[in-house]
């Protein structure tokens, strides 16, 4: 796949940079270490909420800096976990005095590096909380694996602990808010189409015209099984299916359903997929309550889709609605 | 071993790296995420940056500095690894301006120890653990021969256990989660593994 | 290129089934003929605002209903015009008694079937008013070519021409405004990778490794000239230069830089664009005072970008900032 | 011509575009945005989903009928266009159940009268006036043979020119925003004008 970049090392850098003045009253640029914060960090007395992962899942998370979201988000190169002193860093640079929730994506590196930066920040002072999230249902979290990925529902995990942060909530609240929002989130995704890293060159799999990766993650990497290529709406059964059997999600239940464009898939397609998961949630005997729509976070340009099952509850729901503000997600300011 | 040849080590060490970048992305491709090249070059490009000014009396505070470039700029998994592994190796041989076999082998072994401390990995989930377990046995193994064959075989081990990789079902890292699919490729981590192990050979045979 | 969908002849319909079940409390979806109004249309005493188009540039247009933007938006097939019918229905179900502005994207069909539909709208008593859109700089406005294309200043349009309505302004007025951020606006695009239309099973046209399509429309069609692959920072100056140039942009303007994913470009590239835009527009002596990154106007999975610089004065610049719900566009509300 | 021949020569011309949206397809991808051919496919299947309850008293009424549903399903330019042709039309043959050459001459010239005061293309601007205007003068000149003889020149005249389109520049329509590059590619609305007049043709002859 081409590329819109000068040199591939150069990416993430000139990336922030285009997002320091795109975004000026919204957030700051740290360059070295790379993280961002929101403009008015830190914010004093407010548990702060701190995020990150490896670029190319734009906008996860630099795009979720903000108001009612998170205070800071480090980036690592493409598909790379960041490192200990960005983490710590940022986790200083956002430390309001009352605490770090910081939401790690359960992948080996992103793990162990804010293990370490924990540490660090503990050897400074700085009391963290780590919620992680591992919503995946295509990878069996059993010994014999890294466990389950966190996926899709970083993306709403972000948001509650952010609002609940934001409304004052204290450490250890914001933090088991978080992992009951992981706790209750399932996830699962299908890829039409590889994507390519910068220094890769090359897509890491290959797919003929008439199949798909079903239980795809978001680094390109190859999903659990090939299939042949299928509709829509018996894609988004085989989605909904594991998701739903997997809580398992029970009649009676609110949800949000969240519909994730990987990267390259049209927002069209994205609906299509919507409609029919919105019928699947509903026959399931669940009320879809909210839904979330678009590329929120991606595989560069990876086509696909992945979908994101949400069992909430009034206080999910209310720290959903809550205002944000930042560059991907904007309501009530 | 004296803190010239460390040196020499990291230096080989980083034009292997570089030389075989493209290979260690392509071995990330088939079972993960396509970064260990990039991510093991950027580390040791920074750290090579570093090593030409370093003081030579402390072989612990090279081990040191090479540990802490590489956790803050290698990432991923294989960051906070590698970095264990130097950070590790460094208390072994700190203040020492020269180690003899005896704390090679402890240094290995500590970075080993910190290396699954940190990663929980055991023999056989198909890690760089799989490289650079069998090279301390080898090197531990190595009795009535000079260091530097020691360390010789201690590559081979590394090597060895790294192509012993192939045909295993990962069970840490982000090759777990491709399940089966995972067997049939040789482990990015452990091929990185024997590279820096070999350049500790080529740079002890000198 | 792959597609998640079912049978093609129903993408249009599934997709707004699945928008008016994501978005229940934002718009309302007609069936036959199709079109998405905004959920408390008709305003009475606003003038009303439709646009449309053929589908597949989404969130264009229906991704733009809501408050202080499109009363209604017309889909048509995926690159084709919508039908007078529709637009007319559209017309009338948003009509409050105060006018209805079409902004229409400068298209021989687009232009056709709206200005039918506004002959049938007089007919029935209902006044309209036409913002043409053609800011697009690639090709000639000569009488040897149907016009300038009109691209990404059609978002910009719809939102300023929406708040104004939604402030209360006469038609008249409305239809100026539109008409002079049109004028003030100019855009270029490039594509890397084409789309393909559901129904034509294939893109309409190739690229190799190394090359890009240079100025670019939204309808998959060719560019004006094909041209060698460069660096994101020459390609940034190769779209500025010409929309620089064609206003021309003085120095000491403010302006508004919009930088466009054409469907499959990741945000960070579009990031990188972003930061040599600015600077190039800073260069000339320009200020940008405001910014939108991300895929607004789409051309299904197009991999490529369009820049929109538009001079604003402080009535654009307030209309923009204006309150605004809709699904892609949300902010003060 | 009665009011079943025309009825023939839709149907005739449903079949021979669905037939045909393939090749429509193609030429619309090469110089425009690939959607002829579903359009004119959509709008003619929903024409002849109306034909064949439809009253056959009033050759007017069937175009009037004809045109209004190419209007309101097939979109983009050319719906209009072939919408306006089939109005006017109508309206010279309003109320006619049998029209004779010159009435159907009459017809033609309202057609492309109508579509060149909406589209505002002259000739060689390369699109389906191209087709219409030869076959026009094709049939309109075609004295002394059948009215079937004079339909089939006319249909010829419009193959011919569909085909002189090919190395056109296009002027008008989508294809103009290619500018030189929309040579040697033949218009896909000129192509389309050719099988309906082909159609019409073809049912004039049985
Ligand atoms: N838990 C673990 N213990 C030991 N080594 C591991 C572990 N997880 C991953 N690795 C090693 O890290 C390598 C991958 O490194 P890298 O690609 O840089 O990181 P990431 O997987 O985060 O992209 C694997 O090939 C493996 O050898
Ligand atoms: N101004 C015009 N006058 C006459 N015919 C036109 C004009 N513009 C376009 N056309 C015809 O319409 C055809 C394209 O139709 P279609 O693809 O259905 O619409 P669109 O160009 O909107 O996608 C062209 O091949 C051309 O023959
Ligand atoms: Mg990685
Ligand atoms: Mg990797
Ligand atoms: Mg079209
Ligand atoms: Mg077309």
């Amino acid at each position: 796949m081409k590329k819109l970049l000068n040199a591939p090392s150069d990416l993430v850098k000139e990336a922030l940079a285009g997002m320091a003045l795109a975004h000026p009253g919204l957030l700051r640029v740290h360059v070295d270490p790379a993280f961002l914060v929101r403009a008015d960090a830190p914010v004093r007395g407010k548990v702060a909420v701190l995020s990150g992962g490896g670029s190319g899942h734009e906008p996860l998370h630099g795009g979720f800096v903000g108001r009612g979201m998170l205070d800071a988000a480090c980036p690592g190169a493409v598909f790379t976990s960041p490192t200990p002193d960005q983490i710590l860093e940022a986790t200083r640079a956002v430390d309001g005095g009352a605490g770090v929730v910081h939401i790690v994506k359960n992948y080996t590196g992103d793990v162990m590096n804010f293990e370490m930066a924990g540490e660090l920040a503990r050897d400074l002072g700085i009391t963290t909380e780590t919620v992680l999230v591992n919503d995946d249902v295509a990878v069996e979290n059993s010994l014999y694996t890294a466990g389950r990925r966190g996926v899709g529902a970083t993306v709403l995990v972000e948001k509650i602990c952010g609002a609940a942060a934001e409304a004052g909530r204290a450490l250890a609240d914001v933090a088991a808010l978080g992992r009951r929002v992981n706790e209750h989130g399932r996830s699962m995704g299908i890829a039409l189409s590889p994507c390519t890293v910068p220094h890769a060159g090359k897509p890491s799999f290959e797919l003929g015209p008439d199949e798909m990766e079903v239980g795809i993650g978001i680094h390109g990497e190859p999903g659990r099984r090939r299939a042949k290529l299928e509709p829509a709406d018996r894609i988004t059964e085989m989605l909904m299916h594991p998701i739903l059997d997997d809580l398992p999600f029970q009649a009676g239940k609110d949800v949000l359903l969240f519909v994730n464009g990987l990267g390259a898939t049209p927002l069209l397609e994205l609906y299509v997929v919507f409609r029919k998961a919105h019928e699947i949630a509903a026959a399931r005997g669940l009320r879809v309550v909210r839904s979330l729509v678009g590329p929120y976070i991606t595989s560069l340009e990876m086509a696909g889709v992945s979908i994101t099952l949400l069992q909430v509850d009034e206080e999910m729901v209310r720290y959903w609605d809550a205002p944000v503000h930042t560059a991907a997600l904007r309501w009530g300011v | 071993m004296n803190a010239d040849t460390v040196v020499q080590w990291i230096e080989r060490a980083a034009e292997v790296i570089e030389e075989n970048e493209k290979t260690l992305t392509e071995l990330d491709a088939a079972i993960g995420d396509s970064d260990h090249g990039a991510n093991m070059a950027r580390g040791f490009s920074a750290v090579r940056g570093k090593l030409t000014a370093h003081p030579r009396d402390d072989i612990g505070a090279i081990l040191k500095m090479v540990g802490m470039t590489l956790l803050s700029t290698v990432g991923g998994a294989s960051g906070p690894l590698y970095g264990t592994l130097f950070l590790e190796a460094a208390k072994i041989s700190a203040g020492k301006p020269e180690i003899d076999r005896v704390v090679i082998l402890q240094s290995l072994a500590a970075g080993l120890a910190g290396i699954q401390k940190r990663g929980k990995a055991e023999p056989l989930d198909k890690t760089m653990v799989d490289a650079l377990g069998p090279a301390i046995r080898a090197f531990e193994g190595a009795e009535g021969v000079s260091l530097a064959e020691a360390l010789a075989q201690a590559a081979e081990a590394a090597r060895l256990g790294a192509e012993a990789t192939i045909p295993l079902v990962a069970r840490k890292g982000r090759a777990s989660y491709l399940g089966e699919r995972s067997a049939g490729h040789q482990d990015p981590g452990a091929t990185s593994m024997w590279l820096l192990l070999q350049s500790l050979a080529e740079a002890g045979a000198e």
